[in-house]
């Protein structure tokens, strides 16, 4: 059983992998703690399990009404564990110390922007990515804010947790101690598909992460291509169905609409009449999503882009969802 | 909470410790386990009175002390003096239910109503009062959090009648009242008299504080506008700055395009050169609103928990005219006073917090 | 009304038979209940109430562990979409927490002893005492609405702003939340009153059965915390119908404020849930070891002292949610010190057994698996009370594990096993021990099987709150399921020997287990009045003078 | 918080059944009308001395003084003075608990303070650069 509870990517029982530079004094503690439980745990079941077996009720038996109170075990009972518990604390504190105290200087600062239901990220050079790049070996410190509820920044194998609460700048920095590719989860609930905002956590070599942001930075000369290019990633991605596979997001799909007239939504301004999806409705969806919504996605949020897109990048994912037009349509939602 | 306490009541008096007269409750020893019982019983509620309002003083303190300014410029739309004139009234009403407790003790029955009534009347007055507050700033557009409508010099006034709202109610009590003393002056009936007495005269006092509040709101005219001149909030200086610069930089064709929210269009309207407007970092929704959230919360939270107070009371005046209370059974009496008292009390201290901020 | 102003008056020392009055069948009559200032009759609806809740509360949690049997990751094979999942765990954590848990022992349990184990006639208020059980059927009623209303889905901690911005029916939810909370307020602020005005002569403060000080320890928690709840939930009301913007970051309200808010009252209430419980395990630990309880003094203390130190502590729910240094590690520190007092209690109930002579019936056998689970779930709490690991199991399945062995397994264990132990008393019919004594073990097994896997799953960063997962965690998610399937067979099998007893019971003595505290000094049931004339006071756990009289199959003391 | 309770409201049973008498305590007419006049005096004086700015100290000043009219109010009026001791100590009690609510608040609301930005939306959508703001909390 334990062998095929560990055939997966942990390399010990209890923990991924080991890939940031607080990683092994957590694991450390954890397993501390782990064995003065065992300490506890074991006398105490022990002497629970003995006694109701030796002072068992049967015949010709009967126990004393004696010992009810014994100062010296109390007191024991009562110092020793209020010590090792002082510790525990000691330790836990070395240790969140140790991560909220400022990183070493020359940490790579990346913005990291929270939307429902996925990530942003924004790196030294301005490149842009949904999943994050950090180079091995050197101290990466996210920026983080939210622009909509209550999120969290959680990559297990870093053993690093912060909240991201809108209204306010989040902090957390970590030195990625090994190459690989590794989760990103949000960890605090922020609606409906909270458990698909994940992302994947590439750590890189310093080479291959330069390389990223070379890559990432530029934009292709093809309108229709650097649509595509915003489009995976400025996280359209996410929820906007484009293709004919891939999975059925909660936002509108984008294939074979085009140049149609597309039903919208009671309420707000949209008056629940159709409208021609061509350029304006794409400009005005992406800056005001919540004045046109379309039929059938009435509670789907769409984060504004106002302000994050340059007009003309506007243009291009206009131009690349026309290319589109040709793909047949995908299932109502 | 006092129902509990205040046993099926009759007039004649026993007090031996083990027959159980009709005000004893059968699972009492004696009458002083009961008044005990009681006491203690309604002091932990006002425990519970405590921590509930604490909730809204910490809200208070957090966002006083995180910006200071908004609250200065808030105070200055409250009227000082109607603060002050509701401060008097209440404590007035403690006065008499303090006596109206004393007179309970002695068997004093004519006294016991007599100051019930007058509590109940100031109860009332300070609600014509508050009324009176709360209809003016709805006229001027001081709504809690994203209601609020920033200041603007010369803004019209509401045309909403929200004062003749807020009074209907008394209005009808008014009427029932009176018809109920007419019942009773038909009916000859002493012990109606002796209720209905004291409600007619409450529900009269409440326009009494209509009448007062408006008096002294008149002189008090709303220039208050003025007085925020040249504040600015720290944060937001920043974050105004990080608009502009993001703009210049990036996304200047967007920025054309953004969708006109209120608060756009109200920051080209008073531009902080104007100098006798409100500076706009205060004067909006997330600011003043929230000041004003915090204001309509704990006065309103307060205002029913007066309201509750004179439902109780009203009780006690039909208990009294029934000549229940004596010196072995006042504690229905001493309960409703302790908590009439604390919402005195929470009163004592909204009066300077919110009012007096200079 | 009536029951109250003519009271009936009989002698306690009857002797046991068939046609005595008790309780039950005293007056008759739907309205003779519904009306009924009896603590003990209140406290049998409660009991009917909070199970049934209980039973609410299970049946989703089942749905909830079925769904995640698969991995869901393509949301169109899944059994219920994210949404659905959302609004069942939200409707869980709830129904359980403010239906069952809160109430559960205090309300029950509480109602229906403390006056007899005080050994007066009935609480100081018994109309509030009314009151309060038909505030906790309005607030039931709001959270059912919101259960067939549109969904909520907000999770149980109904965090700003995504509550402000949610479709649920928040407002609905949170003025249950504001009416069950004032039930529990006046059931605390009714036991405070009793236990300090009404004790009878001779029943001085360290002759009360430690299952009083518990319950009082719980309802100091429950009128000082509970109204900052009130407030709260008032707050977020006014924040969804008005706009006000308090908690709300969108109008530069502050979230985390919000949170402090409500962990004010919501970790004292993890006191309010477990304390009660470990009152119960002291009686029970003491009566079926047929010995005194070990250091008395201590667990009386301990009680107080947790119920204090419950309030210092709120801070460690939202170590990572970006608190000030500062406050996140005095917060550390305090919620260490709140551990020591319940290691002290499991060492004397171990104590307790030492040279005793312990009867292994169902009671027994329920309290013998509090102390594992409890045990397990404390430690496990080291874990998350040190920051740098907290930093990576906070909001993973670790904490689920980690509360469910408290709650669950503290709470809920301690409350059969309660329920069992009482059950003579309050209905008169002995259980099948036997059955009883499977039902527990099936319970043990399954319920470590659900929550041992969920450890793991913690450390390995499975977040909590996630309706679709990795492929990788399945197997432990697995294990989980079929864990809580099991429990939920041994929960129906404990059911089911309750009910087979009220109908095939024989007839209980007055005092089968041999305890020493009062409420076994009236029948079973008790009569109306509970006591005629105010009961002799001994020391509560005196078990030298209690003997076994095989004819009437009862215990009784040796005068 | 228990043990006083003990003591008290046992003898007070003995004394109840004792001699099964008086236990109210009627309040002499001129205190409470000295209570009351001092506490209008307490008023005016709290609104005169809002009306030139002290800066800081001015809050406190007005808070101290509500809080002598609060004593009165509950020593008086409520006559806690006469009441029993755990009464007394109940409400005082709770007063500890209010101030450690309030106080973990704020203490924690004034360390994230500089974490803290303007929402955005109330000015039009910008992003916050990371330069303009504290790095490493």
């Amino acid at each position: 059983m334990i062998p095929t509870i560990l055939a997966d990517i942990n390399d010990s029982f209890w923990f991924p992998k080991q890939a940031s530079n607080f990683a092994p004094d957590v694991d450390w503690l954890y397993n501390a703690i782990v064995y003065i439980s065992i300490a506890f745990f074991v006398p105490i079941v022990a002497a629970m399990i003995y006694f109701t077996v030796k002072y068992r009720e049967r015949p010709g038996y009967k126990g004393s009404f004696e010992a009810l109170h014994n100062t010296t075990i109390e007191v024991l009972w009562s110092v020793i564990p209020t010590v090792i518990a002082g510790w525990i604390f000691w330790q836990g504190l070395l240790g969140y110390i140790a991560m909220q105290s400022p990183p070493p200087s020359g940490t790579e600062d990346i913005k990291v922007i929270a939307k429902r239901w996925n990530w942003n990220f924004k790196y030294p050079n301005g490149a842009e990515s949904t999943e994050l790049h950090v180079p091995v070996g050197r101290p990466a410190k996210m920026i983080m804010r939210s622009t909509d509820v209550n999120h969290g920044f959680f990559v297990p194998a870093f053993r690093v947790k912060r909240d991201i609460i809108p209204g306010r700048f989040h902090y957390s920095w970590f030195t990625p101690t090994l190459e690989g590719t590794y989760d990103l989860f949000c960890s605090e609930y922020c609606g409906d598909n909270h458990s698909t905002m994940n992302a994947k956590v590439f750590v890189q070599s310093e080479e291959d992460y330069a390389k990223f942001l070379a890559e990432a930075i530029k934009e292709p000369e093809d309108i229709v291509e650097r649509g595509r290019w915003l489009y995976e990633r400025k996280a359209c991605k996410g929820c906007h169905y484009a293709g004919k596979d891939g999975a059925q997001g909660p936002g509108p799909s984008y294939n074979g609409t085009w140049g149609k007239s597309v039903p919208l939504a009671k309420g707000a301004d949209a008056s629940g009449k159709e409208t021609l999806f061509d350029d304006q409705y794409v400009l005005n969806s992406i800056l005001n999503p919540e004045q046109q919504k379309r039929k059938g996605y009435e509670n789907a949020v769409m984060p504004s882009y106002k302000g994050e897109l340059k007009i003309e990048q506007i243009e291009a994912l206009a131009a690349f969802i026309k290319s589109l037009e040709s793909e047949a349509a995908p299932a109502k939602k | 909470m006092t129902t509990a306490v205040a046993p099926p009541a009759s007039e004649h008096e026993h007090d031996a410790a083990h027959e159980h007269p009709s005000w004893l409750a059968h699972h009492f020893d004696d009458a002083e386990q009961q008044f005990d019982a009681g006491k203690m019983g309604m002091w932990l509620f006002l425990v519970t009175e405590v921590l509930f309002f604490s909730g809204m003083f910490c809200a208070y303190a957090l966002y006083r002390n995180r910006n200071p300014e908004v609250f200065e410029f808030c105070s200055t739309f409250l009227n000082e003096k109607l603060g002050a004139i509701n401060t008097g009234v209440l404590l007035f009403s403690s006065l008499t239910m303090a006596w109206a407790v004393r007179a309970s003790q002695l068997k004093q029955t004519k006294t016991l109503i007599g100051m019930l009534g007058a509590t109940l009347g100031c109860a009332a007055m300070f609600l014509g009062v508050k009324a009176v507050e709360y209809s003016h700033k709805w006229g001027l557009g001081l709504f809690a959090g994203k209601y609020y409508v920033s200041q603007v010099e010369g803004a019209p006034h509401s045309t909403v009648p929200y004062l003749w709202y807020l009074s209907i109610p008394a209005l009808i009590l008014l009427v029932g009242f009176v018809l109920y003393y007419v019942y009773a002056f038909v009916a000859a009936s002493k012990f109606h008299l002796r209720v209905a007495g004291p409600l007619v005269v409450a529900a009269l006092c409440f326009f009494g504080g209509v009448k007062l509040g408006q008096v002294l709101e008149a002189d008090e005219g709303h220039a208050e506008v003025h007085v925020a001149d040249g504040m600015k909030s720290h944060g937001l200086e920043h974050a105004e700055q990080d608009g502009h610069d993001q703009a210049s930089e990036a996304t200047a064709p967007a920025i054309n395009l953004l969708g006109d929210s209120d608060v756009q269009s109200h920051d080209v309207a008073v531009s902080p050169a104007e100098s006798n407007t409100p500076d706009s970092s205060v004067n909006q929704k997330g600011m003043a609103g929230l000041f004003f959230s915090i204001y309509y919360c704990m006065t309103g939270v307060h205002a029913f928990h007066i309201l509750g107070g004179m439902a109780v009371i009203t009780w006690l005046i039909v208990k009294s005219a029934r000549f229940e209370f004596h010196s072995k059974y006042y504690g229905p009496v001493d309960n409703v006073g302790l908590y009439w008292h604390l919402v005195d009390f929470i009163w004592i201290y909204l009066f300077p917090l919110l009012y007096l901020i200079t | 009304m009536s029951v109250v102003t003519n009271p009936v008056t009989m002698p306690a020392t009857i002797p046991e038979a068939g046609k005595e009055d008790n309780y039950l069948t005293h007056s008759s009559g739907f309205l003779s209940w519904a009306l009924t200032l009896d603590h003990k009759r209140i406290g049998l609806m409660y009991l009917v109430g909070v199970m049934s809740a209980f039973a609410l509360g299970g049946v989703i949690a089942l749905l909830i562990r079925i769904h995640l049997w698969n991995p869901n990751l393509d949301s169109a094979q899944a059994w219920f979409t994210n949404k659905q999942y959302n609004q069942l765990f939200t409707l869980h954590g709830a129904v359980m927490v403010f239906l069952f848990i809160i109430p559960s022992i205090p309300a029950a349990l509480g109602n229906f002893l403390l006056p007899i184990m005080l050994g007066t006639k009935d609480v100081a208020f018994p109309r509030l005492n009314l009151g309060s059980f038909y505030l906790w059927i309005g607030g039931a009623l709001f959270f059912l609405f919101s259960l067939f209303a549109t969904g909520l889905d907000t999770g149980w901690t109904f965090y700003t702003p995504y509550s402000i911005e949610s479709q649920g029916p928040v407002i609905a939810a949170t003025m249950g939340v504001f009416i069950l909370g004032f039930s529990s307020i006046f059931t605390g602020l009714n036991f405070i009153v009793t236990i300090n005005t009404m004790r009878p002569p001779g029943m001085t403060w360290f002759r009360m059965p430690l299952f009083l000080w518990a319950i009082y320890s719980t309802a100091i928690i429950q009128v000082l915390a509970t109204p900052v709840l009130g407030i709260t939930m008032l707050l977020l009301a006014a924040e969804k119908l008005l706009g006000i913007g308090i908690f709300d970051s969108r109008l530069n309200g502050d979230p985390v404020a919000f949170q402090h808010f409500f962990w004010f009252y919501s970790h004292p209430a993890v006191y309010i849930m477990i304390l009660p419980a470990m009152g119960i395990i002291s009686e029970l630990m003491s009566v079926h070891s047929h010995k005194g309880i070990f250091g008395y003094r201590m667990i009386a203390y301990s009680s107080v002292a947790i119920a204090l130190f419950g309030f210092l502590v709120w801070g460690h729910h939202m170590f990572t949610s970006g608190m000030a240094d500062v406050t996140t590690i005095v917060f550390s520190a305090l919620t260490f010190t709140v551990s020591i007092p319940s290691a002290i209690k499991v060492f004397n109930w171990i104590g307790t057994m030492y040279q005793g002579t312990i009867s292994l019936n169902t009671p027994m056998v329920y309290a013998l698996s509090f102390i594992f689970l409890f045990t397990i779930g404390g430690l496990t709490g080291l874990f998350l009370g040190a920051l740098s690991t907290d930093m990576h199991l906070h909001a993973t399945y670790f904490v689920i594990a980690h509360f469910h062995y408290v709650m669950m397994g503290g709470t809920l264990i301690a409350f059969l096993g309660g329920v069992f132990h009482w059950w003579p008393k309050m209905t008169g019919k002995m259980f099948n021990d036997f059955a009883g004594i499977v039902s527990a073990a099936i319970i043990f097994v399954g319920f470590n099987l659900t929550f041992l896997p969920q450890f793991v799953l913690g450390t390995r960063g499975m977040p909590r709150r996630y309706a679709s997962y990795k492929p990788e965690f399945q197997l432990l998610h697995q294990l989980s399921t079929i864990g809580a399937i099991m429990l939920g067979i041994g929960l129906l099998v404990a059911l089911l020997t309750l009910l087979h007893s009220i109908f095939y019971g024989s007839k209980a003595p007055r005092n089968p287990w041999g305890g020493a505290t009062l409420e076994w000094e009236c029948s079973s049931p008790p009569p109306h009045d509970n006591f005629s004339s105010a009961p002799t006071v001994g020391d509560p756990y005196d078990f030298s003078r209690i003997e076994f009289d095989p004819k009437t199959g009862s215990y009784f003391k040796k005068k | 918080m228990s043990a006083p309770a003990a003591d008290h409201t046992h003898d007070s049973h003995d004394h109840g059944h004792g001699h099964d008498g008086e236990f109210s305590h009627p309040m002499p007419i001129w205190m409470l009308l000295s209570v009351f006049f001092a506490l209008l005096l307490l008023t005016v004086a709290t609104v005169y001395q809002s009306s030139f700015s002290l800066g800081n100290i001015e809050i406190w000043m007005s808070l101290s003084i509500a809080t002598v009219k609060a004593g009165l109010v509950i020593a008086f009026f409520m006559h806690l003075l006469w009441d029993k001791p755990l009464n007394a100590i109940i409400i005082l009690g709770s007063l500890i608990f209010v101030a450690l609510f309030l106080g973990f608040t704020m203490m924690d609301a004034q360390g994230y303070r500089e974490n803290l930005y303007m929402n955005p939306e109330l000015l039009g959508e910008s992003q916050p650069a990371a330069s303009e703001v504290p790095l490493s909390k």
